[in-house]
């Protein structure tokens, strides 16, 4: 396993650096540059040239890429171009903690809630809480987070005003966690909708599984409580599409959030990925990139390493 | 003596679309405390399912227990709550498995599964609990149960996993173990060890026995009482001694017959020929009667009774006469 | 106060003006001082540094930090007033203006602000090394010149009749903090994101990225302290979600609302306390073809879309009735707006009859041919904008019925802008807006010069109107400008060079007891300073 | 116990044939012992450490020994289940123990069958009786549909079952049925050799005899070879021609069932034998078991010297210190032992 | 032996007129299965009438899906407009049953590609293990990391929008999760001693991972396939931000969605998202009842 680990990590540069190469050609591929966002009427396409020149965006895309690789390595990131001077590094580090806690909360909200209405409803498949909440989560899927955000927003914080319209904090206030946790409940709650479902309906299935073996039997036999019994015995071995699950909610930590953000005027790295795509900040979408892809093999790393630890007889 | 368990007409079905399967038809069987009975019987003839239902066990759906009680200590088991049956299970009677593979969770260590019992019933601490796990290892035939307490079962051999059912089983000092085929896959010398442990629980502790096995060396080594079913339904019944001196019911009798020996060469084994019906299709008489050397027409028109002779009983025609004349 | 800038007669705009006489009526209240006034903003600032950056929001804040020479009025007239100018003077040439500025403003950190800070600032873009986007707005200047510590002296190179009211309305830049700075580093300078510092009535505080950037009174203003304590600038992504903001109360004042909200908004205002003030934009929305295909070479076949499409309709269905229909390059607010040119009203009768003498006969499937060729036409325009995507499905509806086929395609922005660019011209036909700059010059869209690196994309070209173009810039006297511009945009109108759709009409919300408001179609801020809360 | 004589003509028959159809050289099997989060390998499991053995064409080898000692493991890597550590396994002629998955598909795994030791978790819980049975036909395209009905049923037959299970799914059979299953599956192809492994223990005694009769037929039918892997002496003693007794991963002692069973040299051997628990029939004598002191040592760290010494009741100072070699001490009788 | 079977089976023939039945075919069990789950039943039926809904809209919607009728805007549902008008005033349950159409179509399709390329991928990384795994689950990790975004507006410039590009799209971009579900599901199967059999028969490995393995792991690949449909609906939607949806006016039950996703919609005329909101909603249910359904008839564990 430890060298396992090690050749994983290994191959992450490798790969890393094919990922980058990839995503560099596509990005430069897509049409548009940063100065699209420039049209006007005033301006003259030598100022465009000028500012291409400077940053290079005229040179040939593999010229272009090394040069961003090289300072890559060294660890700078560069400038955005939008804004321009400013430290990618700055952009996304000022912006990182906004979604982290955003998404580490709405996946544990959605974990904790999903994981044990799935096991319920395996427990107890076509009762009518099964079904309460296989609809339930199929709402949360067939809603757009997008719709459900806003209405959530017109009810709770328009109509009752019992939360915040968005933003992490009240504006011109003191820092008070208490206000943080307020406006982190709504968003939280639109993002933990989508991935209850999803959660929901893989522990149920897998749970279903594994409810069925023999073990099962066995662990009933040495007299424990049927709710100990799936928990301890059953959960473990049903842990594999959970895990994977979570294994691949860790990158979408980078871009998931994206539209919820907006809504709630959540200054995350999901929006910031957003607005610079649409800007095509080249230096900030390579360096969220190479975040996400960091995500990405470290996520489904952490799933392959959790596969060996949750089930034994897997081995690579 | 009064009966720790006693069986009564105990019926378990399993229930599909077009057909009824009497898996367990019927079956009547007492074990008194301290004493070690012994099933046997033909292989699907009902002695899991027997086990299995009476640890309410039973895979349900489709099987149910459809009739019958299953008294423990007084208490009819087929109707007790689930959370009554919780507090009986592993503490009163635990039970082997068939399978050892299967049946142990591929995803905890051998520690974890046995710990768990030993902490949930005896209350003991971690650290006691795994002390006892490994003195519990050690007893059934491990030498090295301080390692093995951290090894996964896919990593076992098919007798250390048995042993492991049975540590597990035996570990809180039940009043009735059930233990299915729990040496099929052990070799003479750690079978010899296990059964000496059962024999040494039924003494100290006066734990009552149920062992169901296929092997007759190990009844007449450790059962006090045989009972022999065939096609979900109790043949005979008899002390070991009765029993292996003079085996009633022409299927014992073909059983017996069909051991191979240590000792001489046989060129053939001897078989009773035919095979079980399947049990949705028992013939309506006699289930053995179509294999039966002795069958004559009242066996396949008519069921017998287990009916009493003495200190045994058996369900046959053939002995009919001799309970009369009793 | 609201519609004084508003000299057009429209009527759309009469119900406006009825709707706020209150503000007028209490505008010889005295001015309250404090306040914190939530402005909100889709868009995200970009930097504050007038010469480097190019967005709306970041010049919304630039125009609180900074001063500029000169302000344009409500008419967008170049006028002193609002600006750091005190005299201004142009030469007779029209190549030379002087100008004399206050002698006590004072940058935000207490420097004073002289001819120096000016010099130093319009040398900026002058510099070779200058790599901002804003270099043609200076390009017509010769030298800056000190005359003496409050008077500078700008020279040109040619005349150029934009000269004062574009490129003297930029924030002065101090030179004693930027002064050592090398021009090349000039944009990526920590001054333009980290410590703006400017002359401005407000000063900076505090940017957070994403979330709002939020300035304060400057107590020592050279014109006196403006009346709110603070600003805060709010950014909010989604449109829809500002709307919710503006009516839980988290949001004052929002210039964006889109046209269709309108009603919506007017709907709240009252409870959520606000009001609305409205003009027309300087912008107007257009349907333009890519004229290198020869179908579109004909100008009978453009005037008859115009005529097959019902802008009234649009305007009544996608703007809820609130914009006008437009019939050149011009808006209406203009000085130099021309009212008298050929207009191609609705009639499909009309349409059909031009597009038949064209050649276009409708075939079996009721569609035009021509050569065998269908009049069928891909129509682009931007994600994002919903009133461009209704537009182009009722401009697919409208021309189906006199045999056009328009398929539509929706395009990411930034990718549509590259479809357009010089050279690349992945079009047929395109639904757009410009947005208009304060000076009514159009050779920047329709010059023939323009085709192969500017901004003409759809190719159109005129040489009698080319020529017009360049000497309408040359003329320093207003009417005789106005008379040629005029001449150009009725040739614009004439040859149809784009199906022009409509002048948008522009809502902002605002906290009804904002007082000192005045609507000024092309600054969302202006006179900010003068913008006072009242209390009951 | 009236067929001794023809039993003796044709094992004689059998020995006489000295084509070797297996042929194992010093096969090692190790698995590796993991530990720690990180699982790293801190030391090995020595299943099987060193077999070597030859299986002649239509003869039966029992494979005895304690439980855990290496003998599903043997098995298993015989057939290539598992990697061998080492060694050779030469299989009429090719030495198979290097050829990948589908080198051996292409050339023995038609010929070689295994029967798992548990036979519930070898077979597909999705699979019913009927298709478990015809997938080894139609895997290798032996015969026609017709035909392939055909032999399933006569394979159910063969194993006592009732055709009206054929539509069933492993877990509706009893253990003993399910154990059937595996041996009919093993059954299906006609294989020439056929790996069993506990393939009766858990059948009742008549069907243990049906079954065993079974093999037997079809060993003379087919010249079928047998690997039996068995804890029960008698079975295996029924069944074998030659017997090799297993302790720890190393064979002790090789011989031919008689001199095994009647003569048996190895200590551990003679233990064994001695505690096989009899039903008291009449007329049969209780043996006095001979109970090994001492516990099986680890396979992970086995003893210096003869494996066995440990436990042995006649160990010498040498066995602590030298490993014996396995060698012949009779004709066709081989044990490691320092005794002889 | 045998004989006495033949016997005995005449002898049982008399006894049990059962017996001459033949037995049921899988099937037939399964399908008999799957009908006694009502849900199931439910379920196929309400994606057969919303199919059939599509399939049929000319024949069935009271108006063209195009037809504006700008006076009779987010009008609410009346016998005139049934579910309501949208913000053309067309007609929204006209617009529903051509919108399934597309939207029944892309999922459908998406979703099994994507189902093809990720199980294929996930059980060969799974099975093979090794250094299969390690590349075929890298590309996996490319494949997830490479922003789609800009890969969408590429191809966009490339290919014309279409609904088989459309579902190509969908189909390489989505399969990245049933991927390494499935092949999580392999590693732990893989090892289990029903492979090591079937392995010991000479089954081919295509064989053992198809017929063996996979069934065994269906419970995922059902429940990522039910997910994906629904996600796939909405994204189509989503991907007119590319320019690469459906064009207007050909409705979408996503587009209508995307277009109801407006503040004064949501509050003037709640009706109109809801409704697409619903057949989305409806779809997806019942194809999980269906899965449901499915996965019960193939397990021989569940009741029969
Ligand atoms: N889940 C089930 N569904 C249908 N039939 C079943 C099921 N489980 C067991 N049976 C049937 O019930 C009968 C009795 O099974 P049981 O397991 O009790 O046999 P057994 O006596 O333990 O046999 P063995 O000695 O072979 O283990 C068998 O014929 C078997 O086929
Ligand atoms: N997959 C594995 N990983 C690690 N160790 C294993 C594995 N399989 C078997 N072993 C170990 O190898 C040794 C031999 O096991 P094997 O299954 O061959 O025993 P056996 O002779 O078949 O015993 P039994 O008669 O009990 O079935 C045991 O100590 C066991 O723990
Ligand atoms: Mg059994
Ligand atoms: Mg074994």
């Amino acid at each position: 396993m430890a060298s396992y680990i090690f050749r994983r990590t290994l191959m992450a540069i490798p790969l890393l650096l094919g990922i980058t190469i990839l995503s560099f050609a596509i990005i430069k591929a897509a049409p548009g540059g940063p100065v699209s966002m420039l049209m006007d009427p005033t301006m003259k396409p030598s100022d465009r040239e000028k500012f291409e020149e400077k940053y290079g965006l005229n040179d040939p895309v593999h010229v272009q890429y090394f040069k961003w690789l090289g300072n890559m390595v060294k660890g700078d990131f560069g400038n955005s171009l939008i804004k321009r001077g400013v430290p990618v590094s700055e952009l996304i580090m000022n912006r990182l903690p906004n979604t982290l806690l955003l998404m580490v909360v709405s996946t544990l909200l959605a974990a904790l809630i999903a994981i044990p209405f799935g096991i319920y409803s395996a427990m107890r498949p076509y009762s009518k809480l099964d079904y309460t909440v296989t609809v339930g989560s199929f709402l949360g899927i067939a809603t757009p987070g997008f719709w459900f955000g806003l209405m959530l927003i017109m009810f709770f914080s328009v109509k009752f005003a019992w939360f915040p319209t968005g933003g992490v904090a009240t504006l011109n206030a003191p820092f008070s966690i208490w206000d943080r946790i307020h406006h982190l409940i709504l968003p939280a709650i639109v993002l933990a909708t989508a991935d209850m479902a999803a959660l929901t309906r893989y522990t149920r299935s897998s749970m279903l599984d594994v409810l069925k073996q023999d073990y099962i039997r066995t662990a009933l036999s040495k007299g424990f409580k049927e709710k100990k019994v799936v928990l301890k015995h059953g959960l473990r071995n049903g842990m594999i599409p959970i895990v994977t699950l979570f294994g691949l909610m860790l990158p979408s930590f980078i871009g998931g959030a994206a539209i919820t953000e907006k809504i709630f005027a959540w200054p995350g790295i999901g929006s910031l990925f957003i607005d610079s795509a649409f800007q095509r900040d080249y230096p900030v979408i390579m360096a969220l990139t190479v975040v996400s892809a960091i995500f990405v093999v470290i996520g489904n790393l952490l799933a392959d390493i959790l596969y060996a630890i949750f089930d034994p007889r897997i081995e690579y | 003596m009064t009966a720790l368990l006693e069986l009564k007409n105990l019926k378990t079905h399993f229930k599909r679309k077009k057909v009824t399967i009497p898996a367990v038809d019927g079956v009547d069987l007492k074990i008194h405390k301290g004493e070690t009975v012994a099933l046997v019987g033909e292989s699907g003839s009902g002695k899991s399912i027997t086990s299995l239902s009476i640890m309410r066990l039973i895979p349900s759906p489709p099987g149910e227990i459809v009739d019958g009680e299953i008294l423990f200590n007084g208490q009819d088991l087929a109707r007790l709550s689930d959370n009554d049956m919780c507090k009986i299970r592993g503490n009163d009677i635990s039970m082997i498995f068939q399978e050892p593979m299967t049946s142990l969770n591929p995803v905890l260590t051998i520690g974890e599964q046995i710990i768990e019992v030993l902490m949930y019933h005896q209350k003991l601490s971690k650290r006691a609990a795994s002390l006892k796990a490994i003195e519990m290892l050690e007893t059934v035939g491990f030498s090295r149960a301080k390692e093995l307490i951290d090894d996964y079962p896919h990593r076992l051999s098919g007798g250390m996993r048995q042993r492991v059912m049975i540590a597990i089983a035996m570990s809180c000092n039940p009043k009735l173990l059930i233990a299915d085929e729990p040496t099929t896959a052990l070799d003479v010398t750690i079978q010899a060890q296990i059964l000496d442990l059962m024999k040494e629980l039924s003494k100290k502790y006066d734990t009552s026995i149920l062992l169901i096995t296929h092997d007759l060396g190990v009844v007449s080594e450790v059962a006090d009482r045989v009972v022999v079913m065939y096609c979900g339904q109790v043949v005979e019944e008899a002390s070991v001694d009765d029993l292996f001196e003079e085996p009633l019911h022409p299927y014992t009798i073909g059983l017996m017959g069909s051991i191979p020996s240590l000792e001489g060469d046989l060129d053939r084994l001897y078989s009773i020929e035919g095979t079980v019906p399947p049990p949705e299709h028992f013939p309506a008489g006699c289930r053995f009667s179509p294999r039966c050397p002795h069958a004559f027409d009242r066996c396949r028109n008519e069921a017998p009774v287990l009916r009493e002779i003495g200190s045994r009983s058996v369900r046959c025609f053939l002995h009919d006469d001799k309970e009369a004349t009793k | 106060a609201c519609s004084g800038g508003q000299k057009t007669n429209e009527p759309a705009k009469e119900t406006e003006k009825e709707e706020t006489p209150a503000a007028e009526g209490t505008a010889n209240d005295e001015p309250q001082v404090g306040g914190d006034l939530i402005i909100g903003s889709t868009g995200s600032p970009t930097m504050f540094n007038p010469l480097f950056s190019n967005d709306a929001s970041s010049s919304d804040i630039e125009t609180m930090l900074y001063d500029s020479l000169m302000g344009s009025d409500l008419e967008f007239n170049p006028v002193t007033d609002g600006g750091l100018a005190e005299k201004y003077e142009a030469s007779e040439d029209g190549l030379t203006f002087t100008i004399k500025i206050v002698e006590n403003a004072k940058f935000h950190d207490g420097e004073p602000l002289d001819a120096d800070d000016v010099v130093f600032t319009y040398n900026i873009p002058l510099s070779p090394d200058y790599d901002g986007v804003r270099k043609s707005y200076f390009e017509n200047i010769d030298k800056v010149e000190k005359i003496d510590q409050y008077t500078v002296k700008f020279t040109l190179k040619q005349v150029d009749a934009q000269f004062p009211v574009v490129s003297l309305g930029f924030g002065i830049l101090p030179e004693h903090i930027l002064g050592d700075v090398p021009i090349a580093d000039m944009g990526e300078h920590e001054f333009n994101t980290k410590t703006p510092i400017g002359s401005g009535p407000f000063k900076f505080e505090e940017w957070k990225d994403g979330e709002y950037v939020k300035v304060v009174a400057n107590e020592d203003y050279w014109d006196g302290r403006p009346n709110l304590d603070s600003v805060t600038y709010k950014i909010v992504p989604d449109a829809n979600a500002i709307l919710a903001q503006l009516q839980a109360g988290d949001i004052h004042y929002y210039a964006g609302i889109a046209q269709p909200d309108v009603p919506t908004v007017e709907s709240f205002a009252d409870a959520a306390n606000l009001r609305l003030e409205s003009g027309l934009a300087l912008s107007y929305t257009f349907l333009g073809f890519n004229q290198r295909d020869p179908k579109f070479q004909d100008k009978s076949v453009r005037q008859a879309i115009t005529h097959a499409i019902d802008r009234t309709a649009i305007v009544e269905n996608v703007m809820a009735g609130l914009g006008e229909v437009a019939h050149v390059p011009e808006s209406p607010l203009s000085w130099a707006y021309n009212p008298d040119v050929p207009k191609f009203e609705y009639d499909v009768e009309k349409a059909k009859k031009m597009l038949a003498d064209a050649g276009w006969k409708p075939g079996a499937d009721g569609i035009l041919e021509k050569d065998g060729e269908k009049f069928s036409v891909e129509v682009k325009t931007n994600q994002g904008n919903k009133v461009r995507e209704d537009i182009v499905v009722i401009l697919q509806q409208q021309l189906k019925e006199v045999g056009i086929e328009i398929i539509p395609q929706i395009v990411e922005f930034s990718a549509l802008i590259a479809d357009i660019d010089p050279g690349v011209w992945n079009f047929e036909g395109i639904v757009l807006g410009w947005s208009l700059g304060i000076d009514p010059d159009p050779s920047g869209i329709f010059h023939t010069k323009e085709i192969e690196k500017g901004l003409n994309f759809t190719g159109y070209s005129n040489p009698e109107l080319d020529k017009l173009m360049d000497e309408q810039l040359q003329e320093l006297d207003k009417e005789k400008r106005k008379e040629m511009i005029g001449k150009i945009q009725q040739g614009l109108a004439e040859d149809q060079a784009y199906t022009f759709l409509y002048y948008p009409e522009e809502f902002r919300a605002l906290p009804k007891n904002l007082e000192g408001y005045e609507f000024h179609a092309k600054d969302q801020m202006y006179h900010i300073k003068d913008w006072w809360l009242k209390t009951e | 116990m009236n067929g001794t004589t023809s039993e003796l003509l044709k094992h004689s028959k059998k020995n006489n044939d000295s084509e070797y159809i297996l042929e194992v050289k010093d096969l090692k099997k190790y698995f590796p012992i993991k530990a720690g989060f990180l699982q790293r390998t801190v030391g090995s499991i020595k299943a099987v450490d060193g077999l070597t053995f030859k299986v002649k064409k239509g003869e039966t080898i029992g494979l005895v020994g304690e439980s855990g000692c290496g003998k599903s493991t043997a098995g298993r890597t015989l057939i290539r289940l598992y990697e061998p550590t080492s060694g050779d396994i030469i299989f009429k002629g090719k030495n198979i123990s290097k050829m990948n998955d589908g080198e051996l598909r292409r050339t023995v795994r038609k010929d070689i069958q295994m029967v798992f030791q548990d036979p519930y978790a070898s077979l597909n819980p999705r699979k019913t009786l009927k298709s478990i049975l015809s997938e080894p036909m139609i895997t290798h395209n032996l015969y026609s549909h017709k035909e392939r009905k055909e032999k399933i049923q006569d394979l159910l037959d063969k194993v006592g079952f009732n055709p009206l299970f054929i539509n069933r799914y492993p877990h509706e059979f009893s253990g003993g049925q399910r154990q059937r299953i595996g041996i009919a599956r093993a059954l299906a192809l006609n294989p020439d050799m056929i790996i069993a492994d506990e393939p009766v223990s858990a059948l009742d005694v008549s069907i243990q005899a049906q079954i065993i009769n079974l093999m037997e037929d079809l060993q003379d039918e087919l010249d079928l070879t047998y690997v039996f892997i068995s804890h029960d002496l008698s079975v295996v003693r029924h069944i074998s021609d030659r017997v090799g007794v297993m302790y720890l991963g190393k064979i002790m002692e090789f011989a031919g069932k008689k001199d095994l069973y009647e003569e048996p040299l190895h200590p551990y051997t003679q233990a064994l034998m001695s505690a096989v628990p009899v039903p008291k029939k009449k007329g049969v004598q209780v043996r006095e078991r001979i109970i090994l002191k001492g516990d099986l040592p680890s396979p992970a760290n086995p003893p210096q010297g003869c494996v066995f010494h440990t436990r042995c009741p006649v160990a010498t100072q040498m066995c602590s210190e030298q490993v014996p070699d396995f060698k012949e001490i009779r004709k066709e009788h081989f044990v490691a032992c320092h005794l002889y | 032996m045998s004989q006495s079977n033949v016997e005995i089976s005449q002898e049982e023939l008399q006894l049990n007129p059962h017996l001459k039945e033949k037995p049921d075919t899988l099937t037939r069990i399964f399908f008999r299965k799957f009908f006694k789950n009502k849900l199931a039943v439910i379920g196929s039926i309400l994606l057969f009438i919303i199919i059939m809904a599509a399939v049929f809209a000319p024949l069935i919607a009271p108006y063209s899906y195009e037809q504006q009728n700008l006076i009779d805007k987010l009008k609410p549902p009346s016998s005139e407009y049934w579910l309501g008008t949208d913000r053309y005033g067309r007609d929204i349950f006209t617009r529903l049953l051509y919108g399934g159409r597309v939207s029944l179509l892309v999922g459908f399709g998406a979703v099994l590609g994507a189902l093809i390329i990720g199980v294929s991928f996930g059980a060969l990384a799974g099975y093979y293990g090794g250094i299969i795994d390690a590349i075929l689950m890298r590309v996996v990790d490319i494949v997830i990391s490479i922003p789609s975004f800009f890969l969408l507006i590429t191809i966009v410039t490339i290919f014309k929008p279409s609904v088989g590009n459309l579902i190509l799209i969908f189909a390489l971009t989505s399969w990245t999760s049933t991927a390494r579900l499935v092949r999580g599901e392999f590693l732990t199967l893989r090892s289990r001693e029903f492979v090591l059999a079937s392995k010991t028969i000479g089954t081919k490995s295509y064989k053992i991972i198809f017929s063996h393995i996979l069934p065994n792991a269906m419970g995922p690949i059902i429940v990522s396939a039910t997910l994906l449909i629904g996600g796939v609906i909405l994204a189509e939607a989503a991907l007119s931000y590319f320019g690469l949806g459906i064009s207007p006016p050909t409705p979408t039950w996503g587009n209508m969605l995307q277009d109801a996703q407006n503040y004064t919609v949501m509050l003037t005329a709640p009706w109109y998202p809801f409704f697409p909101g619903l057949l989305i909603l409806l779809t997806v249910l019942s194809f999980n009842f269906i899965g449901d359904g499915l996965r019960d008839a193939l397990d021989p564990k569940s009741l029969d």
